[in-house]
């Protein structure tokens, strides 16, 4: 260690430092620790793996006759990623830890390669975010193509029963593995400590571990075309988990990777909204955004844990011969239903919460008001993410699980509904008498209260147990979620993009592009999902390659609506490409006339993203309010001087009395 | 070695205020998270209790513990020992450095290290000698999946603990000087880590006392 | 204070002050126009819907609990149609009346009273609370009352028809296909499922190997198959027809294709259609196992009816004993559980 | 009030080197790549799906088709050399294809032969022990006509069965012990130990993907032996594809 002392003000709680100025590798770009490094040790790890796998267990008997070995291809997937962290550099640190060291401070270099490095910088990690989740939602886009091309015809026509099962599966395990990762990834760690008035994340190593794990998911769920696909869809159910070729350990192992990434990101989010707030940034003036992290934080963090666990019970079931899932050998399929949708439930708001913190930020600058109702949308998430650790078991009301259960998990899924309806109260609160600008943020913003409502109210029904009956499974709840995940999350996602991204990039998004993107995606969207709605009800389930002939109307008119939704994709390619890399047009300091912090600070952000840690005087939604104080004094003499005019919330100007 | 030093150029100069607010945040949040991180653990131990009770409520079969199987008790019980053992060294260490005896907590504590990797390698030595096939029930499979997650979390406890100790052993005496900040390490921080460390321990054995109940003793 | 921050993102900021005015002629104007728009679109709305669409909501009305279900779609959606219908009209009117390039638009208020509102706040909690709770209500009486809906109730079902005469029939699903037992025709078994009319039907599902879901659509039944569990669900036909059973739960390749056509016919005729088959299926049936609630064949066949496994014997090679020792080999007593063969019992 | 010139921070800004064309070249070009290696993964997938054996080709209508095949303990070829698997004979060649994709012309009667070289074991439902769906709902065990088997006395190695005609026919199997057993396929059936099963059945008039299964847990090392060739077309499912 040959380090200087860095300030103190830098040192981390464990010791996590990270001196901004720090060291700079001289090394040229292709050399040191990057992504190829990883990738070569991830084959390498790979290779090993396989090959222990079949000097371990290569001799039993059930490895000949099924001709597979399920030891050698989890070890092969595991010690890919490890592999694939060692060649990232993402252990250097850990492991030197062991001998004492302290942190070696991190290559800081604005040079594009840091994308492609193990960064600890809290807003490179959330670029490197925003393309990985990219890449996955294309990916499982092109995945949702092959799926309703086959769908045109209600026989097998084009893929066969067998790669359709394995797309579908692979569709959903990678559409949920983005979406839970979608805005926390990007957005979340981009934002949240500029928005909290912090120069940094409490455990950036953690934070960038959580992104190279992220994208080691991305490899090992890949991986599961190639060896045979899975057939169980992204619910897995055992014990057709049990029974399925190899390509289920990449479903298992690919989702305790990403769970485990999933844990540590909202871990180091919760922990940094809880501790790094600035001063006078007090739990009633943080962002709406900041309560929406928060809260699908604390759920990343202890739902996931249930999952990792669940998944290792199926990697002993298929590699040691354990039976948790297996009936006739003391185990039981419910085990399986019970711990995946502990997790599941709360997932579900993992994708719908984030959301809904984007639309409360957009609403009050393109309506020109203060948000309506802050605290009641801050009760809201918070009673949202409550109640989701009550409700699992209405994915189960038709599984045969004790009757009496079902009117209890009826009531708390219709329970949640109100704290959901509080975002509502929200919107329609901010909307009032305001003056709304069409801007394409907005146009995104308010689809999503459009989707959201059909998804959520179309919830109730699927909630509804006697309704339950002929909707459960069905292409009915197939269109309901994905009103709410799709038309929910990932349009409030593309309105943050639309927003932010002059923040994050200093480019604007080229706006006629952006409207074709919001109406094609909006028009087909409605189009696609829609018609799933009438689909489901008359009778066709999730999944399935064959359908009734008289359905075969609305599936191709789903279809062809589909592929358009899809090409409105590649419009916010273009977009994408052309304003950011082709024709790049610089985006005034602050292009929406925020008031939110986040916009208050230079762009591009600086490393330490503050020159001072500022003192915040009040919550950013004073619009429309002559005489208002700024949101925070940026470059304050004393922190005392907050405790003068805001401490408690008191003061009056942070009441926003004139 | 490539690495060249530079000063930190960055552009920004923390006040002794913002020294004082960085500080004061990083030990809440070394507070925060380490009670957070023993809420994700609980969660996932508690889906193995939950697995533990569904199976044997469940009964698949009559196969939750045919024969009435158990795992290895002198094995186990050897592990939950060394497990609570290495917690009572860590938290007299703890004592002894508020009392900056640093002596006395470098040898609890590497003895606790030595005392938890006894239970690890223990407890991996019982999984590879099991009396029974994995499928033999609802209980022996619980029971792998219980060391298994025992192995996990006993690794997690060790590498805190052990890396505390290389710490400390760098940096010698000077952590124990009140407000004594030494390659920018503040004193306050480290005994908040090692005070958070033997938390965490706490729990590790709150839980291999549990399940050693449930397998071993009340199945 | 220094004040440049925040000050460059607040354009309104200026001229807002003369906006106050447009507010205050008639404060609710705009909301009373909007619930005038919403409750006609709403009657209208709910009156089309019931009427119209009402009677052809899926699954139809062959059996109480198909009926019920479209009862319940049906009430559910009058209920729906108005809160969409609120949302909608108030966000096409904000859309509408309250855009910025609107000529004439006034200048958007701020302050405390656009920050918050307690009544406003009070009264949607109120309101939704209410709405929430009594869907929650009415959809358990539609649950407990039709004894399960349609739906399954486990093992040990707790809502039970009211009738004395329940036909039972089992439906035993497997990777790929459904076939059905008919204990009440010496255990025989067939590929298709014929029901009789006006009668309560007590469908038990089991599985052989992972997990299906019966669902007989029009039939308004969806019951998942569990392997090594008899779930148990209530149903009373009163149409005659055909009917469609579909897989309802991803079972491997071959769930798209694993359906089968069904028929509600007159009870003169089930007992016709059921001497002849169990006639015609007799050479088979002696073969087959003992009927019973479950049944767990062993990996190469299907020997097993519900039975303890003696353990160490693996019912499916994949389990093995590798990596451990096999020390406990005493024989356990083999249980065997609801194996009576049920021999009475319909219309 | 602040100008962006004050708060720009330290860092330096990259320099732009390229030329707007310069850069929409770059940009199409990593496109091209990415779309190249897209269709092609997606080729390569594709092509993992069986071979189509016709019957309709050179068939004369209202002439009888004969299908042959046989049933082999492992397949021999393709990826998973050690799978049970299904092969049929070429019409126009001859040859055997390890495939269960054949395509059948309409309503038209088809005489299978079956040459069962597995080993059998009982079902796992004794309900597809039963013939039907064929001509006669029976079918012949060399040369002798059956209409049930036994599963428990008369191990069963295959069954073909189609459930959208109704179709069942079981397989016996062989036994493993006995000479002759063949252990790899293609097997032949002129010196191999077999059990030829011989049945007719009539294709449906409307053309459609008709997929064929077997109920016996043939997926030895699977849970409930219904995984691996059970599930993947080309060794134990396929598809009658009826044209017109």
């Amino acid at each position: 260690m040959t380090l200087d002392v860095a300030p103190p003000s830098q040192m981390g709680s464990t010791g996590d430092t990270l001196p901004p100025g720090g060291v700079v590798h001289r090394r040229p770009w292709w050399m040191g620790q990057h992504m190829g490094t990883g990738l070569l040790l991830g084959i390498g790890g790979y290779a090993l793996g396989h090959y222990l796998g079949n000097t371990i267990a290569g001799g039993y008997t059930h490895v000949g006759t099924a001709g597979e070995n399920d030891v050698a291809i989890v070890l092969a997937l595991l010690l890919g990623v490890v592999g694939w962290l060692a060649g990232v550099g993402a252990l250097n640190y850990p492991l030197a830890k062991l001998a004492g060291r302290e942190p070696v401070a991190q290559p800081d270099t604005q040079h594009w390669t840091r994308f492609f490095r193990f960064s600890v910088e809290h807003k490179t990690v959330g670029m490197q975010y925003l393309i990985a989740v990219l890449v996955f939602l294309f990916t499982g886009g092109l995945l949702a193509m092959s799926i309703r091309t086959e769908l045109l015809s209600p026989t097998s026509h084009i893929i066969g029963p067998g790669t359709y099962i394995s797309i579908v599966g692979e569709h959903g395990t990678v559409m949920m593995m983005m979406a839970s990762s979608l805005v926390v990834g990007p957005l979340g760690n981009w934002l949240i400590p500029i928005m909290i008035g912090s120069r940094r994340m409490a455990f950036p190593r953690v934070e960038a571990f959580s992104f190279w794990l992220f994208s080691a998911g991305y490899f090992v769920i890949l991986t599961a075309l190639p060896l045979g696909g899975f057939p169980t869809g992204w619910t897995g159910y055992a014990p057709l988990q049990t029974q399925a070729t190899v390509g289920m350990d990449s479903y298992l192992v690919g989702f305790s990777v990403i769970g485990l990434g999933m844990i540590l990101a909202g871990f180091n989010l919760l922990v940094t909204i809880i501790n790094y707030r600035a001063p006078g940034m007090t739990w009633s003036r943080i962002p709406v955004f900041a309560w929406s992290i928060l809260a699908t934080s604390a759920l990343l963090a202890l739902a996931t844990p249930t999952l990792a666990v669940a998944c290792m019970f199926g990697i002993l079931d298929r590699t040691v011969g354990t039976a948790f899932y297996v009936n006739a050998h003391g185990g039981s399929s419910y085990l399986w239903e019970n711990l995946f949708w502990f997790f599941g439930h709360p997932e579900v708001y993992i994708m719908a919460l984030p959301g809904f913190g984007i639309v409360g930020e957009m609403l009050p600058v393109f309506t020109r008001k203060p948000l309506f109702a802050y605290r009641v949308a801050a009760a809201g998430m918070i009673g949202v993410a409550l109640l989701s650790f009550f409700v699992w078991q209405h994915h189960l009301f038709q599984s045969g699980i004790n009757p009496d259960m079902r009117p209890l998990f009826m009531l708390t899924t219709e329970l949640i509904s109100i704290p959901t309806g509080f975002i509502f109260l929200v919107g329609l609160g901010t909307l009032y008498k305001a003056k709304i600008r069409f801007e394409v943020p907005m146009l995104f913003a308010l689809a999503m209260y459009f989707n959201f409502l059909i998804g959520g109210v179309t919830g109730v029904f699927v909630s509804d147990v006697p309704v339950d009956v002929t909707v459960h499974g069905s292409f009915f709840v197939l269109a309901h979620f994905h009103y709410t995940i799709m038309g929910g999350l990932v349009f409030a996602f593309f309105g943050g993009v639309y927003y932010w991204m002059p923040k994050l990039t200093g480019k604007m998004m080229n706006k006629t592009l952006g409207k074709v993107h919001f109406w094609m995606m909006f028009v087909f969207f409605n189009l696609t999902f829609f018609p799933m709605f009438l689909i489901g009800l008359l009778g066709q389930p999730r999944r399935v390659f064959e359908y009734a002939q008289g359905l075969q109307t609305l599936n191709d008119f789903s279809s062809v609506s589909a592929f358009c939704l899809g090409a409105s994709f590649l419009v916010f390619v273009v977009n994408f490409v052309w304003s950011i890399f082709i024709a790049p047009q610089e985006a005034p300091l602050n292009p929406w006339g925020s008031l939110g912090l986040e916009w208050q600070t230079a762009t591009p952000v600086p490393q330490h993203n503050f020159e001072r840690i500022p003192v915040v005087l009040t919550d950013p939604y004073h619009y429309s309010e002559p005489g208002a104080s700024p949101v925070a004094d940026l470059a304050p003499t004393s922190f005392a001087e907050f405790a003068a005019v805001g401490a408690g919330g008191g003061g009056p100007i942070a009441r926003g009395e004139p | 070695m490539s690495q060249v030093r530079v000063p930190a150029d960055s552009g920004y100069v923390a006040t002794p205020e913002e020294l004082a607010y960085e500080a004061r945040a990083a030990e809440n949040a070394l507070f925060t998270a380490s009670r957070l991180m023993i809420g994700c653990f609980a969660f996932a131990f508690a889906a193995l209790a939950f697995a533990y009770f569904y199976l044997r409520s469940a009964n698949s079969y009559d196969l939750w513990r045919p024969h009435s199987v158990t795992a290895p008790v002198g094995t186990g019980t050897a592990v939950m020992a060394f497990t609570a053992a290495a917690t009572v060294l860590l938290l007299f260490g703890l004592r002894q450095l508020r009392r900056k005896d640093v002596l006395a907590f470098d040898v609890a504590g590497w003895v606790a290290v030595l005392s938890g990797l006894l239970a690890l390698g223990l407890q991996c030595w019982e999984l590879t000698d099991l009396p029974f096939a994995p499928a033999t029930g609802g209980y022996t499979s619980v029971f792998i999946g219980w060391a298994v997650m025992n192995i996990i979390m006993l690794v997690s406890g060790i590498y805190w603990a052990e890396t505390l100790l290389a710490r400390r052993a760098r940096l010698r005496k000077a952590i124990t000087e009140e407000g004594g900040a030494v390659r920018g390490v503040p004193s306050g921080i480290f005994r908040l880590n090692v005070d958070s460390c033997v938390y965490f321990w706490g729990f590790i054995a709150f839980v291999a006392v549990f399940f050693w109940i449930f397998f071993y003793i009340a199945g | 204070m220094s004040e440049h921050a925040g000050t460059s993102g607040r354009p309104g900021a200026g001229a807002s002050t003369s906006s106050v005015a447009a507010g205050t002629a008639r404060p609710l104007q705009d909301i009373w126009r909007i619930v005038g728009i919403w409750v006609a679109l709403s009657i209208v709305g709910d009156l089309v819907f019931w009427f119209v669409a009402g009677p052809h909501v899926p699954p139809g009305d062959m059996t109480s609990s198909a009926s019920g279900a479209q009862f319940d779609f049906n009430v559910l959606f009058m209920v729906a149609l108005p809160v969409i219908l609120a949302v909608w009209t108030y966000m096409g009117y904000a859309v509408i009346m309250w855009r910025a390039s609107r000529p004439g638009a006034p200048e958007p208020i701020g302050g405390p009273r656009a920050r918050s509102n307690l009544k406003v706040q009070l009264w949607w909690i109120v309101v939704t609370t209410v709405v929430v709770l009594s869907m929650f209500v009415f959809g358990t009486v539609e649950l407990i009352v039709p004894a399960g809906a349609g739906g399954a109730e486990g093992p040990n079902p707790i809502w039970t028809p009211a009738s004395k005469n329940v036909l039972p029939i089992q439906v035993i699903a497997q990777q790929w296909q459904f076939t059905y037992r008919y204990p009440t025709f010496g255990g025989m078994e067939t590929s298709t499922l014929i029901v009789p009319d006006n009668t309560t039907i007590a469908f038990h599902v089991t599985s052989l190997d992972v997990i299906h879901s019966f669902w007989a659509y029009q039939l308004g039944v969806k019951i998942d198959a569990n392997p090594g569990i008899d779930d148990v669900g209530y149903t009373t036909t009163n149409q005659l027809g055909k009917f469609t059973v579909r897989c309802n739960e991803l079972c491997g390749i071959w769930h798209g294709a694993m359906y089968d056509y069904g028929k509600v016919v007159s009870k003169a005729q089930f007992q016709k259609w059921g001497t002849s088959t169990a006639r015609a299926t007799a050479a088979n049936t002696k073969y087959l196992p003992p009927f019973a609630w479950t049944y767990s064949p062993t990996a190469n066949g299907a020997t097993g009816v519900t039975a303890a496994n003696t353990s160490g014997q693996a019912p499916f090679s994949k389990i093995q004993t590798y990596g451990a020792t096999t020390k406990a080999k005493k024989v356990v007593k083999n249980v065997q559980t609801s194996t009576t063969t049920i021999t009475t019992g319909s219309t | 009030m602040v100008t962006r010139k004050q708060l720009q921070p330290v860092v330096r800004r990259e320099e732009r080197g390229l030329s707007r064309s310069g850069r929409i070249a770059v940009v199409l070009g990593l496109f091209a790549v990415v779309v190249f290696l897209a269709v092609f993964a997606a080729m390569a997938f594709v092509a993992t799906e069986p071979p189509t054996v016709s019957f309709i080709k050179g068939h004369k209508a209202g002439s009888a088709v004969h299908l042959v095949a046989q049933t082999d303990g492992a397949g021999g070829t393709g990826i998973h050399p050690t799978w049970v698997s299904y092969q049929v004979k070429t019409p126009q060649s001859g040859k055997w294809v390890h495939t269960t994709l054949w395509q059948l012309p309409t309503n038209t009667r088809i005489d299978v032969t079956i040459y069962q070289f597995d080993s059998g074991g009982p079902l796992r439902n004794q309900q597809w022990g039963r013939v039907t769906g064929t001509t006669g709902n029976a079918a012949t065990l060399t040369g002798t006509t059956f209409t049930v088997l036994n599963s428990y006395k008369r191990p069963v190695g295959h069954t073909f069965s189609v459930a959208a005609l109704g179709i069942n026919v079981p397989l016996a199997g062989v036994k493993t012990t006995e000479k002759g057993f063949c252990q790899s396929g293609p097997c032949n059936p002129g010196t191999q130990l077999h059990h030829t099963v011989t049945f007719s059945f009539k294709t449906p008039k409307t053309p459609g993907n008709y997929r064929f299964q077997c109920f016996i847990p043939c997926g030895a090392g699977h849970y409930a032996g219904n995984g691996g060739p059970m599930q993947t077309l080309g060794f134990m499912g396929g598809f009658l594809e009826v044209q017109a």
